[in-house]
């Protein structure tokens, strides 16, 4: 294992601590408990957004805490969603007044500490609700499985109910516009590398100098199938196939088409794939007008791609318009 | 040793010690067929609950010593292990309410509360390939002992080769709960790291009470 | 070698076309010769900025191109520098009247080329001037060697000189930003791991799993020295006291402080390393009050990270916060 | 083979064969102390070059066909060996004017022209370890050929042969110019790329003559 860190320990910590002096300008931090902040906040009459998770996919979640995003980011250890209490800590930080949205990816572990959080917060006389995201059409939902996961569709949600809290909506209109969202994303991915979790020390599991695995999940699970490396059209096309008919997108539809890199693929890459999507998509009738290219939700150093597809409306691309001042995501300021 | 609040306290201790004795096992259990965090998850919860041990009230009973449990791993493993094996302990500590010498029927009580507890939140039946697959033959286990009229030390020790067995026995399955669930056939052959915990953790209550 | 692509040959010009097409907001896009312009090129009255070199180095250059900093970029082959003709190509579509800079990275390929086309360019009657940066530490700038590399102290002139250019500098005004910028930033690399040409199919150069290459250069080039794995403190304190010691910065400077990963490098990862690198020169009392972190100039999928300090006044502070409108950096609109 | 236009086609058509044989080598060669992209270069200028040749005007003299090379390598090849290598050849056209047999004087003429010219850009000298280590010693070469009354082929062959010796004797040394020159002592051991892709030129220019 080569990474770029002290004591594994303090990944998390030393990190965040990095993150809060390089944009003093936009977040504050804690540390007893860890979580980011806007550092505005709280925004007074304003429904404030909290997401949250294991560490190790960045700039998810801290790097999209500002103006029209997150009002606060907790960040658990790498790949462990965090606990109850700084989730707490967090929703009465950034409570305006308006009530707190939780954002949370379809995980156990994420659900079950958020609900916790959750419960606590109420109990404290806290208005809050929760939206689960749960994009990844890799994994089939059914009764057989935790439901499908949350990837990087999050970081859609996350702008898009970021802009309809700043612009003055209610608790549950933002959380009428998160479900929207979630109700019209896809997203589906592959590794061509695996990661290794810095405690672990070991890559999270083993791929053949030939091997690829479709299906990939953000923590290094396997997926749906490990097949022999092919070309990057070839792949896009399997990708794109299972994330279309699944809604299903159909002729007509005015879609946004994000590639999201999972931490460790070069740029051109992502362009490369990004031609053969919206190429694809473009010969199927769904017109792109919104797009999305960058590492944005990873693992870690994981070599890879995912592919989200967003159904929008006038609605939905007014909200992605609006303006957003984050470390990661950026524009109209 | 008799099964009070010194035996609850050695209990906590054992289980800190084989926690990160095992921490790399249940590493790379979860390596296999997850993500690789639940060895590490559970060696920085019950590392906490070592130092949170040391204040504790002299007066404490039983239950409070679950209750500080509870409460610690809930605020210290994250994931999915944190809440489930929290309200594990936070349910065994209402079964015992206020008693400061456990007997079977305690025993029992508390074993199925703590499994009771995990199905509440995290829904999964036996079978499912989860820590419930270690719980559950080990409450059942516990059951059948002490209606049998087996002593605490016995029925412990019953709980935990129920446990070991139910353990070994999540390899052969497919997971429908939790991460491993995501992997379909894939996960057949790999034990479930969440059994192999409940394992380490109900051999080192058996243990303890043994004396060993 | 893992990578999404296609045929390797075909990688730049296919990278180019996704680029363009999710962007085509921001850019246009030439395919004979290969060359990336900003949408609304030529801008009547400004100077125009081209810069250019081989590709695998992305965000950098087409990445910036874009209102407040470059008007065109020309991507060679991968880590190849452009050939002359499409670096006139793109300087004749960007003149705006006042001008063109060509900002060159300091390679031999990258100046001889830069050279033939501002010699074809001067001949048709066009005002062009050149600025070749060498802000590599790593390198010992003497008769012996082809001089300092230009590495990612490239992505600050660029935005410098481009705000320049925006606020209607003329083109020795913006030329001398440009140089200003030059002479005030000094960068230094390392590499934990190797990254693969699509072409040549193998790594650049093998590293032990306990090796990192201190003073790397962006084509994967060797640097100073191999030495044993170290934690990323004590990295960051070895790159640092190369920059430092160069210039030198001094206690009482004000600096921008570029934290920029290899392509392969987790953000996490960045972030540990600012955080040292802000507080090593906090303790040496020189104030970090402008900050960026992120992959911006890299080399495909290696992992690694370099520093850049730039020594700051009033002039390169407002120039540097001036709006800009990118693919890769965007604040102010 | 007379020296002449067919020779000069035939010795580009030779070179792209070459190179492309050697693509993976010459890639090699630069990877290990440069960016690993010299046979790609060469490769991509050389098969256009082949195309280029197809468009020839019958009338064509060993200058424009060199003229022609020159352009053709100046806006394929990119990196330092394209406009090193073009303004060689361009040099070359210049050297050799409007002739149409290439006699002994005129190929020294044509190869210390193209030398001169990647010195002109390049401000290479002997020993910096770089294309000119091959070049240098095979205007030595050749001069020495002519003025002891060699032929032709002769001449080509004695510089072909002394460039493929220069090319290996840049192995021992540091280098000073290109990317190499950031190596320091770690460049010692290693074959620069474009003394090796200049010792195959010349080679193909010989063995051509030779009808080889
Ligand atoms: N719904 C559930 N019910 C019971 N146990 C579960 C459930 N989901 C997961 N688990 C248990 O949790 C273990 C994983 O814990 P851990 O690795 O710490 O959390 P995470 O999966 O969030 O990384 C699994 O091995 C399994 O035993
Ligand atoms: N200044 C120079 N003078 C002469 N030859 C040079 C000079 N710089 C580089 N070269 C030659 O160019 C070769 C490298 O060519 P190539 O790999 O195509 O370009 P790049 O270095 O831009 O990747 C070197 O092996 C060397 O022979
Ligand atoms: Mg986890
Ligand atoms: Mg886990
Ligand atoms: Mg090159
Ligand atoms: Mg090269």
């Amino acid at each position: 294992m080569k990474k770029l860190i002290n004591d594994p320990k303090n990944v998390v910590n030393e990190a965040v601590a990095g993150f809060a002096a390089a944009h003093a300008d936009l977040v504050r931090v804690e540390f007893d408990p860890v979580f980011v902040v806007r550092a505005d906040a709280p925004v007074s009459g304003k429904v404030g957004l909290v997401s949250g998770g294991g560490s190790g996919h960045e700039p998810l979640h801290a790097g999209f805490v500002g103006l029209g995003m997150l009002d606060a980011a907790v960040p658990g250890a790498v790949f462990t969603s965090p606990t109850p209490d700084p989730i707490l800590a967090a929703t009465k930080a950034v409570d305006g007044g308006a009530g707190v949205l939780h954002i949370v990816k379809n995980y156990t572990g994420d659900v079950l500490n958020f609900e916790t959080a959750a419960d606590l917060v109420s109990a404290d006389g806290l208005e809050v609700r929760s939206v689960v995201i749960d994009d990844d059409v890799a994994v089939k939902n059914s009764l057989y499985t935790a439901g499908r996961r949350g990837v990087a569709g999050t970081v859609l949600v996350e702008k898009i109910a970021g802009a309809a809290a700043e612009r003055g909506d209610t608790l549950d209109a933002v959380a009428a516009v998160a479900e929207k969202v979630i109700a019209n994303v896809r997203s589906m991915g592959v590794a061509l590398t695996p990661c290794v979790v810095p405690h672990a020390g070991e890559p999270s599991f083993t791929l053949a100098d030939d091997e690829i695995e479709i299906g990939i999940g953000i923590h290094g699970e396997p997926g749906r199938e490990r097949i022999k490396l092919e070309p990057a059209d070839a792949i896009v096309d399997r990708l794109l196939a299972s994330i279309v008919e699944d809604i299903p997108f159909v002729a007509g539809d005015t879609v946004l088409l994000f590639v999201n890199g999972m931490g460790g693929t070069p740029q051109i890459e992502l362009y490369i794939v990004y031609r053969r999507a919206a190429e694809v998509l473009a010969a199927q009738g769904i017109e792109v007008t919104r797009s999305l290219v960058g590492n944005f939700t990873t693992s870690l150093e994981m070599q890879g791609v995912s592919l989200s597809v967003l159904k929008l409306d006038h609605e939905l691309t007014a909200l992605w318009d609006a303006p957003v001042q984050t470390a990661a995501l950026r524009w109209g300021r | 040793m008799s099964v009070d609040v010194a035996w609850v306290v050695a209990w906590m201790k054992r289980s800190a010690q084989v926690i990160s004795e095992h921490r790399v096992e249940l590493i790379t259990l979860d390596r296999e067929i997850g993500d690789g965090d639940h060895g590490e998850n559970m060696d920085r919860g019950f590392q906490a609950v070592l130092t949170k041990l040391d204040d504790l009230p002299a007066a404490a009973t039983p239950g409070d010593v679950l209750k500080l449990v509870a409460t610690t791993l809930i605020s210290t493993v994250g994931g999915a292990a944190g809440p489930l094996y929290g309200t594990a302990y936070l349910k065994a500590s209402g079964a015992v309410g206020a008693e400061t010498a456990l007997d079977g029927a305690a025993l029992v009580a508390l074993l199925t509360a703590a499994r009771d507890g995990i199905v509440l939140r995290g829904k999964a039946e036996p079978g499912d390939k989860t820590m419930i697959d270690a719980w559950t033959p080990a409450v059942v286990a516990a059951e059948t002992a002490q209606s049998s009229g087996a002593g605490e030390t016995e029925i412990l020790a019953a709980a935990a080769a129920a446990a070991e067995a139910g353990a070994v026995a999540t390899e052969p399955l497919v997971a429908r709960k939790g991460r491993a669930s995501y992997l379909g056939e894939r996960a057949i052959g790999h034990r479930d790291p969440g059994a192999q915990s409940t394992a380490l953790l109900l051999r080192a209550a058996a243990d303890v009470a043994a004396g060993a």
